[in-house]
């Protein structure tokens, strides 16, 4: 009764975006937290060592002891800077992390906003990141962060056009920019029929490219301690740091996220038959998504670091060729019977 | 509909914006990327008539111009700054009252 | 056929051949020379033949060659003659082989341009006194400024270019507005560019004064009249001695023509409402013009400002609308073409020997070169009209004719006679007679060859129509009967 | 079947074949000089030459037909193909002006002859378009291809300036016109000219907001062309850029300018004559008097030219503002005879220039006339031209233009712009007077004419005196055109 | 329509509130003692004496207008291929135009060295 009565009131649909918001920032800011710590233990083991195991039991609380740290520490603000633009910064690299995840659908038609044009969105929200590191690199006013800022930039773009063309190639597929149908589209049978295997090129293009878009290794010339001594954010300290990491890693769970929507087939099980069923879709999303974070962080142990002029490359030369040429391919599959087997 | 603005309030912010365009570009005595810019603003208000029409006619020709419109702008935008910088390296200075090699 | 389009022979068979000059270059000097006279001659002999068939008894445009020209602007290639324009055509076409010999030996540069400009200069010119098509007689009028802007800018005096761009302006300004007054009758008279038609146009009081006064400016100019005369002594005095000739004895009488052709019979009752104007304005060139060429030092400059004087009586023997003084007026205006021609000339040969106009360098030419002193002479008598000579019975037809129509205007023209006389016999008392002061003077050697030919041609033309003008008169007659009924009859639609 | 190949978007394509021809060999040239510009340096020139050569055969084979290609947005009616063809002819004559001029500077490059046939692309589609947003298009297609080509001199400071001018009151226009155009479309629904003459003539359309659209579309189209008080970047533009590109700016785009006007106002605002014809008698006067005055004053040729342009383009817009098939057969005549004009005038410059000269002092002509009769005669056939002096062409233009003003009434416009005509006379004349009167300088630079443009240089002098002799044919194919359509 | 977008709103302002609080908390929080060696930019060993604004490699430029262009393509691409089904073939023939143009560009470019890095 309380309940209805609360639903019809004006300001219920603000409050219950409220709630949903909170039940999406919450979970995902934990795991942000333990993807830190996660990041550091597989790593760890991955080359036969530990990793964080003093903080609590096996260093499961390593991750709140890093943010209360970071909470007290010294917010430094270099004398040339323009402080404004230089505590805008960070802000501006969080604040569009966060945004995305509006669109996210985590079940069929449940998001905290369900758009029409949710690929649309966001794209252009996640494109208003590389404003952040920019901003930073240029308030900074240190060489090194200039020169990370734009690095990071150039890589930014390259890949976002590569990133843009593999989109295009899953709408001609899945004819809208509502990810939910999008989601909707790959349903029916099993993995066979989610997008990775006729879209394979496009799969492993915008997961690559949302591990460049991330900055993350082997892509991380932007930060490249041993190199720029971490690029763009090199005069920050304290929480400003935090946001651009928290920034960072909320953006690596949103593209595992959105690469499990968009080829994996979102909250559909691998087989369509019973013992798969009976999981709820909001697991296999999610279990969708930790394993490709998990492949973040292989890639990270595995692969040394590129240099730029070779990230610039596969960016341009490779992934830019390779999606028109298979959005072409796409196209004629559509407009012959070949069809069946995309639809 | 209550809530949404009107033609006329979409036709005067793009008349403003148009008109902070042109200002732009005849007042400004500082700067030539800021003539690139205003005659961004310019477009961008163009843009803003075009939508506001096609949505009040229920055309969509409007915002098909729109998507051009973009395009153009940003080719635009692309050769103005290389013309821009190819100055720049000649002259070292982007100032626009620096910019007066041809008069008479 | 080829006999048929006798006038576009005239016109274009000069323009051909000062093509064919200029494309033989300066470094063919005789070549060109011959050449050039070849040109001249053969289209003499073409107009001849347009004499040759004349019909007299007629008033109707003769000869007449009519295509289309620009179809889209219903503008057509349409040329006649008849008495009015016929010995114009035949003036061009004779004065330029006097030009093409007088210049035989005294043009060292340029000279294929300089033979060039004229020969397409008279095709040119007899295109204005044939053309019947109002834009091809603009086309004509406009086309000539262009050889006569270079003939007085390149081979002209020290102050050549000022002059040569004083008459360019001044002549094109003037004529612009005959321009717009065209299209204005073009519109009016239902698409036609037909000067015929034009003549027919009905058209109301105001429209006709504005015609009458863009007519005015352009012919005004032209011819020239006083106020609008002041480019004329410049360009003369810069002009070399051909350019000169043909300057006072064709280009002026473009602008009588034009009155003629265009402002009477196209806005009679404007000329009648204006005429007090223009009658004013003879006036006061024969008068005031004349004194003014008696303190002139300058010997062309003063035979410049004579031929204002002269053109005067011309203006002033149509604009009475009397049948004598405007066939006075014609014959005024042949004579003058001889006259000028002849005193520029003349003034040539001297300037030739001694590179100077000034009055006061010379003196006593007469012992030194009797031949030419008995031409300049016989000039001078024709310049202040004493009976025998051409200038006698235009001037008295004029005169006579005017002193009918309104007395008053007839005896000040007539004072006009007296200080014309004065300043000719002056100039002529000063320049041949007396003594020879200068030592230049002494060493001078009398005409040659070509000078004498030259002289001695337009000597025995001014003396033949001095002593029997009828023919002369006979063709103009009909024509000048027509155009005065023309006039007389109000166009203003009731 | 037919149906299935040729949807109906696709219908009729061919009518836009010359269209599609420039831009496929456009890119073809792109390509080719790419892989193989190298090794054989003439073979982008070659190839444009056979691009422009082949595009105005198939206009020439589409001679006589009526239609309109992809759903009535690319019109083929008979202004089009005169008006194609000629801006076809006018391309040829920069690309056969071109290769000394462009080979002593290091521009004999791809890119050139690429951008010229692009820019030759958008002004074909600024002529047949007929929709605001196709003819928008061919629009910047020309302009971005121009403000590139002035630009594309790197190393000549003056040549970027020109550029930066250029680009920012080109972007100027480009927006004003748009926002005349997105009026446009707010009044009448439609991006369509047919459409949109049919809607303003349904809606009785709000004056106020009609006057406003077409004040801005008129200043947008007076940018293009240059007419004043919008003219500013004319002088700069023409006098900085490399004169192959003034040479280029000068005639094919003003026939593309002129298309707008035929397309936007005469077709599309047909119903509004009278506000468009008022902004043109403002614009017309206010260009005959700033570009015959300020023209006295210039010692630079080129920029003296520029100026003359202004000017022209007053008198083109005299034309346009008697609004009737007339007047306006008579301005798409002039422009066609200034963009011949204007194509010799800068054509002498570029004869007489050579590596690291300029011949664009109206100085460096000095004497002419003494040390080559035959160039100077030519160039005295262009003044004279440009002065509307018969027996050129430049008089049959101003006739035209005049009688259709007389006609419309507009008698004493009529008499201010011939008076403007005279004063344009007096600056004209100088040129005359440097190159026959004047003496030849002691230091002046050794001519080093080649056959080439020699060549094409006389032809185009010839073509003024021999269109001013026997205008008919051409005239009347400006009438003919401009009637087809109106 | 506007309605899905107010969660966005709402969340917008959530995600300001939750970036700039702890900003504004660890300002307050941490120490504050600032010295001039602690506030000069890093640098490796030597004074940092001049703006490190100044200068930068015009290629990121031109990377930054290939993407504009680029960037654009795609923005036709996407109305396009979501109406995909609905514009038959036409459709997609007009498109392969439209990418075969697009793709002359990028040889000229790939080819004019414009996308190397070295």
């Amino acid at each position: 009764m309380v309940f209805a009565e609360l639903t019809s009131t004006p300001w219920w649909p603000a409050l219950w975006s409220l709630l949903k918001i909170v039940a999406v920032l919450v979970p995902l800011l934990a795991a942000v937290a333990y993807l830190t710590l996660a990041e550091r233990k597989v790593i760890g083991y991955m080359q036969i060592r530990l990793g964080p195991n003093r903080v609590g039991f096996r260093g499961l609380l390593q991750p709140i002891a890093d943010a209360l740290k970071l909470l007290f520490k010294e917010v430094v603000i270099p004398t040339n800077a323009n402080r404004f633009l230089f505590l805008t910064a960070p802000v501006l690299a969080f604040v569009p992390a966060m945004l995305v995840w509006a669109a996210v659908p985590f079940g069929p038609d449940v998001a905290i906003a369900n758009m029409n044009a949710g690929l649309l969105y966001v794209l252009a929200v996640a494109g208003l990141g590389v404003y952040g590191i920019i901003v930073a690199g240029w308030a900074s006013n240190s060489k090194y962060a200039f020169l990370g800022a734009m690095r990071a930039a150039a890589q930014l773009v390259a890949y976002e056009i590569a990133m843009g063309f593999a989109l295009v190639g899953v709408l001609m597929v899945a004819q809208s920019l509502n990810l939910s149908k999008i989601v909707a589209a790959q349903a029916g049978g099993g993995f066979w029929s989610w997008y990775w295997l006729p879209l394979f090129p496009f799969f492993l293009v915008y997961f690559i490219s949302g591990v460049a878009e991330t900055n993350r290794a082997p892509f991380d010339v932007a930060e490249g301690e041993s190199e720029i001594v971490a690029g763009f954010h090199v005069e920050y300290s304290g929480m400003g740091f935090a946001l651009f990491f928290l920034a960072e890693y909320a953006n690596m769970i949103f593209v595992s996220l959105l690469t499990s929507v968009l080829f994996l087939g979102g909250w559909y099980p691998p087989l369509a038959i019973a013992p798969f069923t009976w999981v709820p879709g909001i697991v296999w999303l999610l279990l969708k998504t930790a394993f490709l974070l998990y492949v973040f962080l292989w890639i990270r142990a595995t692969f040394p670091r590129y240099r730029y002029d070779q990230i610039m490359r596969l960016g341009w030369k490779v992934f830019i060729p390779v999606t028109i040429a298979w959005i072409v391919v796409i196209g004629i599959a559509l407009e012959t019977p070949l069809r069946s087997l995309l639809r | 509909m209550s809530g949404q603005p009107t033609l006329a309030a979409w036709l005067i912010l793009g008349a403003l914006l148009f008109s902070i365009g042109v200002v732009g570009i005849f007042l400004n005595r500082k700067n030539v990327i800021i003539l690139l810019m205003a005659i961004e603003i310019l477009l961008l208000a163009v843009n803003i008539n075009f939508v506001a029409f096609s949505r009040y006619l229920g055309n969509l020709e409007g915002q098909i111009f729109v998507f051009f419109i973009l395009t153009v702008a940003a080719a635009e935008a692309a050769i103005g700054l290389a013309i821009l910088v190819v100055y720049f390296r000649k002259r070292h200075s982007i100032n626009v009252d620096d910019i007066d090699e041809l008069r008479g | 056929m080829w006999t048929e389009a006798v006038l576009s022979q005239s016109i274009w068979v000069p323009i051909a051949f000062g093509i064919l000059v200029l494309a033989l270059g300066d470094k063919r000097a005789t070549l060109v020379r011959w050449v050039a006279l070849l040109g001249s001659v053969v289209t003499f002999a073409i107009t001849l033949e347009i004499l040759a068939g004349f019909d007299t008894r007629t008033a109707a445009m003769q000869f007449v060659e009519r295509i289309p020209w620009i179809p889209a602007l219903n503008i057509d290639y349409h040329l006649g003659v008849d008495g009015i324009s016929l010995w114009f055509v035949l003036l061009t076409s004779f004065l330029t082989i006097l030009v093409v010999i007088s210049s035989w030996t005294n043009v060292e540069r340029r000279l294929a341009q300089f033979l060039g400009a004229f020969l397409i200069m008279d095709g040119l010119m007899i295109g204005v006194f044939c053309a019947l098509d109002a834009i091809l007689f603009y086309f004509f009028w406009e086309a000539t400024l262009i050889p006569m802007f270079l003939i007085i800018g390149v081979w002209g005096g020290p102050r050549r270019v000022y002059a040569t761009i004083k008459f360019f302006l001044y002549t094109f300004l003037g004529s612009v507005l005959m321009l717009v007054a065209l299209l204005y009758l073009h519109f009016h008279s239902g698409g036609s560019f037909n000067l015929l038609t034009f003549q027919n146009t009905p058209l109301g009081m105001v429209a006709q004064i504005w015609i009458f006064l863009a007519f005015f400016l352009a012919f005004a100019v032209k011819i020239p009249m006083w106020p609008v005369h002041t480019w004329l002594p410049d360009a003369h005095v810069e002009a070399p001695t051909a350019g000169s000739v043909i300057l006072a004895a064709v280009m002026l009488k473009m602008g009588a023509y034009g009155f003629l052709r265009l402002s009477l019979p196209i806005t009679p009752d404007a000329s009648h409402h204006l005429a007090w104007l223009m009658v004013l304005l003879s006036l006061i060139a024969i008068v005031y013009i004349a004194l003014v060429a008696i303190v002139q030092q300058d010997m062309k400059k003063l035979v410049a400002y004579s031929s204002i004087a002269h053109m005067g009586f011309v203006t002033l023997g149509f604009f009475v609308f009397d049948a004598t003084a405007m066939e006075g007026g014609i014959i005024q205006m042949l004579s003058h073409g001889f006259i000028s021609a002849a005193m520029f000339l003349c003034i040539g040969v001297l300037y030739d020997r001694m590179h100077t106009r000034d009055i006061h360098a010379y003196g006593g030419v007469a012992n030194v070169m009797p031949i030419f002193a008995s031409f300049m002479m016989l000039f001078a008598m024709g310049n202040v009209g004493l009976p025998g000579t051409s200038g006698f019975v235009g001037e008295f037809m004029v005169v006579l004719g005017t002193y009918q129509v309104q007395p008053w205007a007839a005896i000040v023209a007539a004072t006009g006679l007296i200080t014309g006389a004065g300043y000719t016999l002056w100039l002529f008392k000063r320049v041949i007679f007396g003594p020879v002061i200068h030592p230049q003077v002494a060493a001078l050697q009398d005409l040659n060859l070509q000078e004498f030919l030259v002289l001695g041609s337009l000597a025995v033309l001014t003396l033949l129509m001095g002593v029997w003008p009828a023919p002369f008169l006979d063709i103009v007659h009909a024509s000048v009967q027509h155009l005065l009924t023309q006039v007389a009859v109000s166009k203003i639609p009731a | 079947m037919k149906e299935l190949l040729m949807p109906a978007l696709l219908h009729h394509w061919t009518f836009a074949i010359p269209e599609i021809w420039v831009l496929v060999m456009a890119c073809a040239v792109l390509l080719a000089d790419l892989f193989w510009g190298q090794r054989s340096p003439h073979l982008a020139a070659l190839l444009s030459a056979v691009t422009i050569l082949g595009a105005m055969l198939l206009t020439l084979a589409q001679w006589g037909l009526n239609g309109s290609a992809f759903a009535g947005q690319l019109l083929l009616d008979p202004f089009t193909l005169v008006a194609e063809l000629s801006v076809e002819l006018l391309s040829l004559l920069v690309l056969l002006y071109s290769p000394r001029y462009l080979r002593e500077r290091s521009l004999y490059r791809g890119e050139v002859f690429v951008l010229l046939l692009f820019a030759l692309l958008g002004s074909m589609i600024m002529i047949s378009g007929a929709n605001l947003l196709i003819l928008y298009l061919g629009l910047e297609l020309l302009a971005l291809s121009q403000y590139a080509l002035v630009a594309l001199q790197r190393d000549n400071l003056r040549a970027v300036e020109a550029a930066l001018k250029y680009f920012i009151l080109g972007a100027l226009a480009s927006g004003l016109l748009l926002y005349g155009m997105s009026l446009l479309y707010g009044l009448t629904g439609s991006l369509d000219i047919a459409h949109i003459a049919g809607g303003l003539v349904n809606a009785g359309a709000d004056n106020f907001v009609l006057t406003m659209a077409l004040v801005f579309v008129v200043a947008g189209i007076a940018f293009k062309l240059g007419a004043a008080p919008f003219h500013m970047w004319i002088p700069d533009a023409y006098q900085g850029a490399p004169t192959v590109m003034t040479l280029f700016m000068a005639t094919a785009p003003k026939v593309a300018a002129f298309a707008l006007v035929l397309r936007i106002l005469a077709q599309g605002n047909a119903g509004a004559v009278e506000i468009w014809q008022q902004l043109f008698v403002a614009l017309a006067v206010a260009s005959l008097l700033i570009g015959n005055v300020v023209a006295i004053a210039q010692s630079n040729l080129k920029r003296m030219l520029a100026y003359s342009t202004v000017s022209n383009i007053g008198f083109l817009s005299l034309g346009i503002v008697a609004g009737n098939a007339n007047g306006l057969a008579s301005a798409f005549y002039y422009v066609l005879v200034y963009a011949l004009m204007a194509a010799a005038g800068f054509g002498m410059i570029l004869l007489l220039s050579r590596e690291g000269f300029e011949a664009e002092d109206i100085a460096d002509f000095a004497g002419l006339a003494q040390r080559r009769p035959w160039y100077a005669l030519l160039m005295l056939i262009v003044m004279f031209s440009m002065a509307g002096v018969p027996p050129t062409v430049g008089f049959t233009a101003k006739l035209a233009v005049f009688q259709a003003l007389v006609q419309a009434g507009y008698v004493p416009l009529a008499v201010f712009a011939i008076l403007m005509a005279v004063v344009g006379a007096f600056y004209y004349l100088r040129v005359v007077k440097v190159m026959y009167f004047d003496p030849v300088p002691q230091d002046a630079p050794e001519l080093a004419p080649d056959a080439l443009t020699r060549t094409v240089l006389g032809l185009n002098s010839v073509a003024l005196l021999l269109l001013g002799i026997l205008p008919g044919a051409l005239l009347g194919l400006c009438f003919q055109a401009l009637q087809g359509v109106l | 329509m506007l309605d899905h977008y107010l969660p966005v709103l709402i969340f917008l302002l959530v995600a300001l509130v939750v970036g700039i609080v702890p900003l504004w908390l660890g300002s307050n929080l941490g120490p504050k003692r600032p010295d001039s060696e602690k506030l000069s930019p890093y640098e490796c060993g030597f004074e940092a004496f001049e703006d490190a604004r100044v200068k930068f490699d015009v290629r990121y430029y031109l990377v930054a207008i290939l993407f504009i262009l680029f960037d654009l393509e795609i923005a036709f691409l996407f109305p396009w291929a979501v109406v995909f089904d609905a514009i038959g073939v036409t459709g997609f023939l007009a498109m392969m135009i439209f990418l075969a143009i697009l793709v002359v560009g990028f040889i000229y470019e790939w080819k004019k060295g414009a996308l190397e890095w070295e």
